[in-house]
């Protein structure tokens, strides 16, 4: 397996930063999509596991704020907490691929993402608490908005990052993380 | 797509297209944190009248400026109520199960709503009046002093640069998937959990194969033309500073500073 | 089942600055079994026009009648709509997800209520009819195939439907000469089969050679509509507007000039070549 | 003077644990100057080949100079490139910035180029194209033949010997197609650049000084467009389409009639038709 370049990573998180602008917009033609799918998430996370820690908190940092820029959502009262939730999906997701081989990469994909999935959601409720609306939120809330409204969204994810990785390494877009591996 | 996204640059002359863009982005994050500090009344009046005024500047129309105000009312219409009925058991008008709604609750969903509509309508001048590119070049001047701790602050900016001028392509061709798939009768409109997660992937999938198809023709093009990494480059220069720069600087700063005292 | 485009509007942004008009007051209508070639230069509204008899939006003013039936009526059964009519996008490969060829091409038949054996004939069908090997080629990922293999297998899956209509935009672009033979046999192979095709494109050889009736638009409004053999009759226009001749017709145009009368409808190298050997045969003598 | 200097080029790649050949040995040699068309199917080894000549691949076997410069040596592959423009086939994904003069100065940044030349080689470069006045302006909102222009400014701003395109106008209508041509017309012509253009077109190879057909990672022939064009066997087995004047050469001279030489264009179809005109 040959290791991406620099310069091949900057362009796929510029590209997957890019999606965190469009991909919203495009669900928005779907039904209520925004909120239950959690659009942005995607390219964060597949950034991270793609590209590495770096690459990933980047994406996760500036994914949003760009999104606010130039489509007016997330709206700027919500972008803080977005930002520090998204920025840990990105990091930690990178960290977690880098740190486990299984010698199985869907097995590699789901530890990863699971730990950066629970990770970003306890800092970004964290965050909301003692931060930006000290004593408004309750356990019972932060559990509510963050696992139970978005729970089609996380499984969604969890649906559809193996499959685009798997899809990418089929394309030769991205290398293989195992030689001739399932 | 039959709309034009929010928040998308409007080419003018006006004297807010004309400021300096690293002047437009300081003043944006400073007159956010006024917009946060303020607190008494006549806080909002400042606030507002600013934003009056600049926008009258901008030669923008009112509806660009409270554009996506009416996008996000259901946003808007849960905050408020959120707030009437949970923000406070003391002086509520009754208490039904959960619900305690007060007039304290009240004024705070007012309160809470204004500040967004604020800060939506002096992001929506700054991203109107300047030029996407613009933004990532003072962003970059911006954070040039952080490369002392060792942050590629020109790496960062390129990754920007590109991934600004790659979303009218991605917009344009996410459309163009989903009216292909529509065609061939997918159901994004499904209401079961499953069906749900299956409906997306025929849009989702092939965006990601597009998106990651040109990142890598895109790095070969560079590559053809020279690109190693960020650093070794030509260094950019701004142009310096003009007077109504700095009086524009002036003025959101002593706005912020006004919402400070008079908190 | 005829096609009657009734007083058609179109405006992408209106009441932006970016407004722009696609199609003014468009009417046309197209017959069951017709092979049509829609020519014009970019952005004179071939693309709107497409998208709106394959229901994918509305016209603003008008109506898209298929079958006699509104397609934008409320109570018209859109999925119906998928089936009779179906589109290929230029470069379909990029519409490609699904983890193997198999599963990519029987997508559209996923809601149809066809029968399991059915949708699995159809696809062994539509595959096949590409040119490729079924067998070979099923279980394959379709991001793991070469760009013409990936353009066939996304042509299959809005084959497998099984459309009476079939709207190709820009099909051969990017095609090999090879692949763009094959793919313009396919097409009247389809016609043949009673398939109504309408083929945008910008190649008017490939539209000569195939089409029966070719329609040129410029700014969202009808510049000709006539059998092929007398669309390409007047050649200062289509040169003045901008679109393109096809050779044969070029060439008569080019033979007539300097005293040797050709035929107006003359637009196919097959009609030409007649005239050629008389011609030389003059020559040489 | 020889400036691209190919022989016996042979480069693989590894495809789910197997070789497979996608240039075999390939001798090829480009003069100053000089205006190449590299004719072929899709996957003939033609873009491999182009890859190669600016130092985008490795040299895996053979030998490679260009610019006088060995490109196997990794030492020199900056060097190459700044002699060897590139110009790709989509439009789309060329572009680092939605900047025009940003873009284009681009490449004059990767060498280095002292901040205060930038401004008049980024007017100059888009001056050879027609596109002055455009600076400012976002990519995106071009048509497909201005974009391939800028993207052409892009290469030239960095004043490269030799510029490739690799099928740059496959995916141009047919107006923004000419755009492009006549603008290579200009770089050869006025800028004496050497050119190497990629393409399946047969049509396109007659602008050429030279014409090679590569076919399955060979070069089958090179030489002139006359005399590669006429030569119908040659076309067959590369799997390329001749245009209609050399169909109907080859169509009279089976019904014996012989015209004088194989016509190229419609004109001389014309011409070899009607000796009295």
């Amino acid at each position: 397996m040959k290791e991406m370049s620099v310069v091949k990573k900057s362009i796929i998180t510029a590209v997957c930063l890019a999606l965190c602008v469009v991909l919203p917009q495009a669900f928005h033609a779907i039904p209520n999509a925004g909120s239950v799918y959690l659009p942005m998430h995607i390219p964060v996370l597949l950034c991270g596991l793609i590209c590495g820690w770096p690459f990933g908190l980047l994406c996760g940092l500036a994914g949003p704020a760009l999104s606010t820029l130039f489509t007016g959502m997330p709206p700027v009262a919500v972008l803080p907490v977005m930002i520090i939730e998204l920025a840990v999906y990105g990091l930690v997701s990178g960290l977690i691929m880098s740190l486990i081989r299984t010698r199985k990469t869907y097995v590699d994909l789901y530890i990863s993402l699971i730990i950066a999935m629970v990770t970003g959601r306890i800092v970004a409720g964290l965050a909301r608490a003692f931060i930006f609306a000290r004593g408004a939120t309750t356990m019972a809330t932060w559990a509510a908005s963050y696992f139970v409204t978005s729970l089609p969204g996380i499984i969604i994810q969890l649906v559809l990052i193996p499959t685009i990785v798997f899809a990418l390494m089929n394309a030769r877009l991205i290398p293989r993380r195992y030689p001739k591996s399932a | 797509m039959n709309r034009l996204p929010t928040g998308m640059y409007l080419p003018g002359d006006s004297p807010i297209h004309r400021l300096d863009p690293r002047v437009k982005l300081l003043g944006l994050f400073i007159s956010v944190t006024a917009i946060i500090l303020v607190r008494p009344l006549i806080g909002y009046g400042v606030i507002l009248a600013f934003l009056a005024f600049t926008v009258a500047l901008s030669g923008l129309s009112i509806k660009i400026a409270l554009n996506s105000v009416q996008r996000l009312s259901w946003f808007f219409l849960v905050i408020f109520m959120m707030n009437t009925f949970f923000y406070s058991p003391e002086n509520a008008w009754f208490s039904w199960w959960i619900f305690t709604p007060s007039s304290a609750g009240l004024m705070q969903g007012v309160d809470v709503v204004l500040r967004v509509v604020f800060a939506l309508v002096a992001s929506n001048v700054i991203t109107s009046s300047t030029a996407p590119m613009e933004i990532t070049n003072a962003l970059e001047a911006l954070i040039s002093p952080f490369k002392l701790v060792g942050i590629p602050a020109e790496q960062i900016a390129m990754i920007l640069s590109i991934a600004i001028q790659f979303i009218p392509t991605f917009s344009e061709e996410t459309e163009m998937i989903r009216k292909a798939q529509t065609a061939r009768g997918a159901r994004f409109d499904s209401k079961k959990l499953t069906e749900k997660a299956a409906a997306v992937l025929p849009l989702v999938v092939p965006i990601f194969l597009s998106a990651f198809k040109r990142a890598d023709e895109l790095s070969i093009a560079m590559e053809a033309r020279g690109y190693r990494s960020a650093s070794g480059r030509t260094r950019k220069k701004f142009a310096p500073l003009k007077v109504d720069d700095y009086f524009a600087l002036l003025i959101v700063i002593a706005i912020c500073i006004l919402q400070i005292l008079i908190r | 089942m005829p096609i009657e485009i009734k007083h058609a509007s179109y405006t992408y942004f209106p009441g932006t600055i970016f407004e722009s008009l696609a199609l003014q007051d468009f009417s046309l209508q197209i017959d069951d079994g017709d092979y049509v070639g829609i020519m014009g230069k970019t952005g004179c509204g071939k693309s709107t026009l497409i998208q709106l008899i394959a229901g994918l939006m509305p016209p603003l003013e008008g109506q898209i009648i298929i079958d006699g039936k509104d397609i934008n009526a409320r109570d018209y059964p859109r999925e119906e709509l998928r089936r009779k009519v179906g589109i290929v996008f230029q470069y379909p490969e990029v519409q490609l997800f699904e983890t193997s060829v198999e599963k990519d091409v029987a997508f559209g038949l996923r809601h149809s209520g066809l029968s399991k054996t059915t949708i699995a004939e159809n696809v062994r069908w539509a595959i096949e009819t590409v040119g490729l090997d079924f067998e070979a080629i099923r279980a394959e990922s379709p991001f793991s195939l070469s760009g013409g293999e990936k353009r066939r297998v996304a042509i299959a899956g809005v084959l497998a439907a099984k459309p009476k209509i079939l709207i190709l935009d820009e099909p051969i672009v990017g095609l090999d000469p090879r692949g763009r033979a094959a793919f313009l046999e396919l097409t009247t192979h389809l016609n043949a089969a009673g398939v109504t095709i309408i083929m945008v494109s910008h190649n008017a050889d490939a539209i000569a050679e195939n089409a029966q009736r070719v329609i040129v638009l410029e700014d969202g409004r009808l510049l000709i509509n006539a059998p092929a053999k007398h669309a390409f009759r007047d050649v200062a226009l289509l040169q003045e507007k901008g679109i393109g001749i096809s050779p044969a017709r070029e060439m008569a145009h080019l033979l007539s000039a300097c005293g040797h009368p050709i035929p107006q409808d003359t637009i196919r190298y097959q009609e030409l070549l007649p005239f050629l050997i008389n011609i030389g045969k003059g020559a040489s003598r | 003077m020889v400036i691209i200097e190919a022989t016996d080029l042979v480069h693989s790649y590894e495809f789910e644990g197997s070789q497979n050949r996608s240039i075999d040995g390939v001798t090829l040699h480009i003069e100053q100057g000089e205006w190449l068309v590299i004719l072929g199917r899709n996957g003939s080894g033609k873009t491999t080949f182009a890859k190669h000549i600016n130092a985008l691949l490795p040299v895996q076997g053979g030998e490679l100079n260009v610019a006088r410069l060995d490109a196997r040596d990794p030492a020199n592959i900056w060097e190459i490139r700044r002699h060897c423009g590139m110009v790709f086939q989509d439009p789309n994904n060329q572009f680092v910035s939605s900047v025009i003069e940003e873009d284009i100065a681009f490449g004059l940044e990767n060498y280095d180029t002292p901040a205060g030349e930038i401004p008049a080689r980024v007017e100059r470069a888009l001056a050879i194209v027609g596109m002055d006045g455009f600076e400012k302006k976002s990519p995106h909102m071009l048509s497909g033949g201005q974009k391939q222009r800028i993207a052409i400014a892009g290469v030239l701003a960095i004043d490269p010997q030799i510029i490739l395109f690799d099928e740059a106008t496959s995916m141009l209508d047919p107006e923004g197609r000419q755009e492009v041509l006549s603008t290579i017309h200009k770089l050869h012509a006025e800028e004496g650049k050497t050119i190497v253009m990629i393409t399946h077109l047969v049509e396109e190879a007659t602008l050429a000084d030279r014409v090679a057909v590569f076919s399955q990672g060979k070069l089958l022939g090179v030489s002139s467009p006359r005399e590669v064009l006429s030569n119908l066997d040659l076309l067959h087995n590369a799997g390329l389409t001749p245009p209609l004047p050399i169909r109907a050469y080859y169509d009279l001279q089976k019904e014996g009639v012989t015209l004088p030489c194989c016509p190229l264009t419609h004109q001389e179809l014309v011409e070899a038709l009607c000796p009295s005109k």
